[in-house]
């Protein structure tokens, strides 16, 4: 278990979003169906599917290959989630410029830069039930462990199953952002799509780093 | 799934093909990345006006490219807003130098993507002017949601700015025609049923055969109310009211009426709509100047309508007339 | 049912008002007896373009009167032919003194209505000449049927004889023009769904989830196979070789194209069905030289499509293009 | 019972076939619906409706109101049979031209006229499974009577048994007129709904001579 993260060991958190993302395309669009549109699933696993294709086929260095992860999930989405997580990733991608390998302070600094970016692209902030929700409280308990000179891995960890509880969190909240904010109060009682890939794409960061 | 189509993956991409057949005298469409300019964009010294969205509304939008209306249209997959670099490929086409203004329904992923791809063809040094279209009353609290949905205003602010832009108008005129038209229309529409997305194979939402949903927006996704079904003159009253007390529209106003066809609808029955919308406005000592009837913004083959009031005056009633000439509306040329 | 109206009984009359409210600057609608003619009729020193069956079909006949089409049209109730009573007051409103031409689709009921109404007509000195069209070639033994059907051609033969009209024919040539269509179109359509006639409340045929129903014609009437459902190529195959066999459709020939929409079938499918059409012409070295894609001739909310070709000559292109304006097709004007 | 019918005789018989033709309105458009488009039964009720108003409100001589029941029949019945149910009235009324009271005689010279008017309308045969299966043997029944000298009434039931039994004769038959005809053999098994009706506007002028 390194204490950092190569352009190798970034390529693959790359390809398990994909895996995880593409497994999961049927779950993520039936959350979708009872509270958007019922594309989400289907949005996601095109723009990884892309992106297996276009990128991870020749990965770059760490900046280069979450660039190019975000131009393709920008150009292949589409809908609300496209630029959000092109965003996510093409943000983090320009806090790590030149960088080889990434620490933990480092990679909390670009989580940090790429959930900022997505918080201003969609003017969305904790609790309107989006992917925000899985996001923020990621990142804090990154920033929790990094101040107390935790290791990578185990951060990883915390800051997974932190992920996974902000989306569990969503279920009871009245949606205020994107699609699901049309329904009002019959948006309550479902978790939210987005914010349920959001916690798999953290997830993945974790496997990886286990 | 009961659909003429070889199959969902290739849907919008067949559909523009056979669009480009059939229109080929007055558009050029683009595949991979998907986009639909006029012949020969950029066309002439003007401002070009660009729209987009999810497909599933046509003729919206690819039907209104051609003089006094579109210079581009940018399809995404069914109900799924298309991409940045789709929107940049389309902007970077359509602009003759004189900017290009993005006419863009108020929907997140449409307002995301349409943002993106202004910062990188202003990077580029296009000008580009994004207004959004927010007409839908039936989203009723902002604050809490995000925001009303850009519904048949789009059609109408499409035409009129496309008016503008034709007879010269600049940047900054053109935007201020959409903005205009988006600041004096309301609309409301509802569904007697569902529609199926492709790529899902079964209908976004179960409607009983007494029920109606009032309140729909144009992707299939439920409104805010489920009623009993009723006759046509009742459902008029539950659509104008709303869009009448909201703007207001007061008495003596002239209105433009779009009677629209969700994509199912026979016209014998949007006539019967066009009927009572007329009653109404009498009863209210309005004036009905202009209207439109038929599926001008649709949502699939859902059954249904919408209902878009625009108050006028005397220069959107002369850009209307304009000369007009694109695959699903023409006059005056 | 699920529909937006209010009574079957009134359908069709609130459905004329809405009509006339929307369209009072081209047409005046006449009720009891119903029927349409251009505003102002008749119309200068020309021959009169008449035509009228069933309702259902909109915008076939009332939203094809206007310039360049026809001068008149009698709305039946829906799917029934209008009366004698009706299509002479008509004919006595839209002659101008040079005679009527009475463009009746070939059904027992039209065909036996309108030819009495020529009598009646003809009783009182005005000059009728009737022409049946009849261009369905799914109807296939002629001698043991009421003989084949007319559906698209219609709208081809009332637009071209119309140009005719406008220009100056005479009795004879505007006549001509229509049988000339008639003798040089084919068509063939197929249902994905049935429809359901107001009055009966519920859908005229049953067809499973995964079946259609080929060689439809436009009352809801069964057609001649049910087969499962197949991908839309495949369907456009099964619609184009009985039409191409028929005239024959020879290589080299120039036609006109019209993709038809039966009501409740998206604009987006349709464009689908028109790429599967080019790819057949081009197949067999015959060009596209003019195309119509849309809802022309429908049956109610029936989802499904119908395809009519038309071998043209260059006096039918010129005729084509001239200045048309009616509620439902415009150009050049 | 009278061996003539006189106006108010066929005012009755008229009345009769309003009665009958609108209370068995739904069965007619079934049968329809089966090998047409289902609207022969609202068809007819709609006729009949109107002669009601229009016409037996103020019953004229037998010529008149034949005639203006043939009128009202054709500009409200529409479709096929409209045009042939009002052609058959009207040629009835032009054979009874003056007459106040009719006798077999003139009753069988009215039919043959209508009967011949129907068939140069819709330039059907017997056998081609239309109403004309069921007035042509009314027809022949009542010329036969009429030859033997039989009395008005019973060649009046005879002629009723003889529409019915053609009527019936309808089901094996393949339609080759009218919008049946579309469908082929698919017409088989069906009765026509337009013979059912002729069989009944028979039937009621037997009760009235009965
Ligand atoms: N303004 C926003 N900010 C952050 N996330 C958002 C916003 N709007 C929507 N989302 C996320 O996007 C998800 C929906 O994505 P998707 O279904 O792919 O797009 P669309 O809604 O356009 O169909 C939601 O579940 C939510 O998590
Ligand atoms: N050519 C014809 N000659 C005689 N009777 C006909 C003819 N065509 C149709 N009919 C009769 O008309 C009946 C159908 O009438 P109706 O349903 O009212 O009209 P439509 O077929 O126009 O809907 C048929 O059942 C048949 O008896
Ligand atoms: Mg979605
Ligand atoms: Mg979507
Ligand atoms: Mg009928
Ligand atoms: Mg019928």
């Amino acid at each position: 278990m390194a204490d950092t993260l190569d352009a190798a060991a970034l390529a693959r958190w790359v390809g398990l979003c994909a895996d995880r993302l593409e497994a999961r395309s049927a779950e993520l669009s039936q959350l979708d169906a009872a509270i958007g549109d019922g594309d989400h699933g289907a949005n996601m696993a095109r723009g990884f599917r892309a992106v297996r294709e276009r990128v991870l086929a020749e990965p770059g260095a760490p900046d280069q290959l979450l660039k190019d992860t975000g131009m393709t999930l920008l150009s292949t989405v589409g809908g609300a989630s496209g630029p959000l997580f092109g965003t996510l990733f093409m943000r983090m991608a320009g806090a790590l410029a030149g960088a080889t390998e990434v620490d933990l302070a480092l990679l909390i600094r670009a989580l940090g830069e790429g959930v900022e970016g997505v918080r201003r692209r969609g003017r969305a902030e904790a609790g309107d039930k989006t992917m925000l929700d899985a996001l923020l409280p990621a990142l804090e308990s990154l920033r929790a462990d990094g101040e107390r000179g935790a290791a990578l891995g185990p951060a990883l960890q915390a800051a997974a199953r932190a992920a996974e509880e902000g989306c569990r969190a969503t279920i009871p909240m009245v949606a205020s952002r994107g699609r699901a904010s049309y329904l009002g109060e019959r948006s309550l009682g479902h978790q939210d799509p987005g914010a349920t890939s959001a916690a798999a794409v953290i997830a993945a960061l974790a496997a990886v780093a286990a | 799934m009961k659909k003429l189509i070889n199959d969902p993956e290739r849907l919008v991409a067949e559909s523009l093909e056979g669009f480009a057949l059939a229109h080929h005298d007055l558009v050029e469409v683009h595949l991979a990345p998907d986009y639909v300019v006029r012949r020969g964009a950029p066309v002439g010294d003007k401002v070009a006006l660009l729209s987009g969205g999810g497909s599933g509304h046509e003729p919206l939008h690819a039907g209104y490219v051609g003089r006094g209306m579109l210079d581009g249209a940018c399809p995404g997959p069914v109900f799924t807003s298309p991409t940045p670099d789709q929107i940049l490929a389309c902007t970077r086409r359509v602009d003759g130098g004189r900017g290009v203004v993005h006419v863009v329904k108020n929907y997140t992923g449409d307002v995301m993507n349409f943002e993106i791809a202004a910062e990188l063809a202003g990077a580029e040094g296009i000008r580009v002017e994004p207004v959004v279209i927010d007409d839908d009353v039936a989203v009723q609290d902002s604050t809490y949601t995000a925001g009303r949905r850009g519904v048949g205003a789009t059609v109408l602010a499409e035409r009129l700015a496309g008016a503008r832009a034709e007879e010269g108008g600049s940047l900054e005129e053109v935007a201020g025609i959409v903005r205009r038209v988006n600041a004096e229309a309301r609309s409301m529409g509802m569904a007697l049923t569902s529609c199926v997305v492709p790529s899902a194979g079964r209908p976004t939402f179960d409607l009983g055969p007494e029920e109606m949903e009032v309140g729909i927006g144009i992707h299939g996704e439920p409104g805010r109310r489920r009623l009993p079904l009723e006759p046509a003159d009742r459902i008029v009253d539950m659509l104008m009211d709303p869009v009448l007390d909201d703007l207001p529209f007061r008495s003596g106003d002239r209105v433009l009426v779009l009677c629209n066809g969700m994509g199912g609808t026979p016209l014998i029955e949007l006539y019967v709509v066009m009927r009572a919308v007329g009653r109404v406005l009498s009863d209210r000592g309005m004036g009905l100047a202009l209207s439109l009837v038929g599926n001008h913004i649709t949502s699939l083959e859902m059954a249904g309508c919408s209902v878009t009031l625009l108050r006028l005056d005397p220069e959107l009633e002369r850009l209307w007339d304009a000369p007009l000439h694109t695959p699903a509306l023409r006059w005056g040329v």
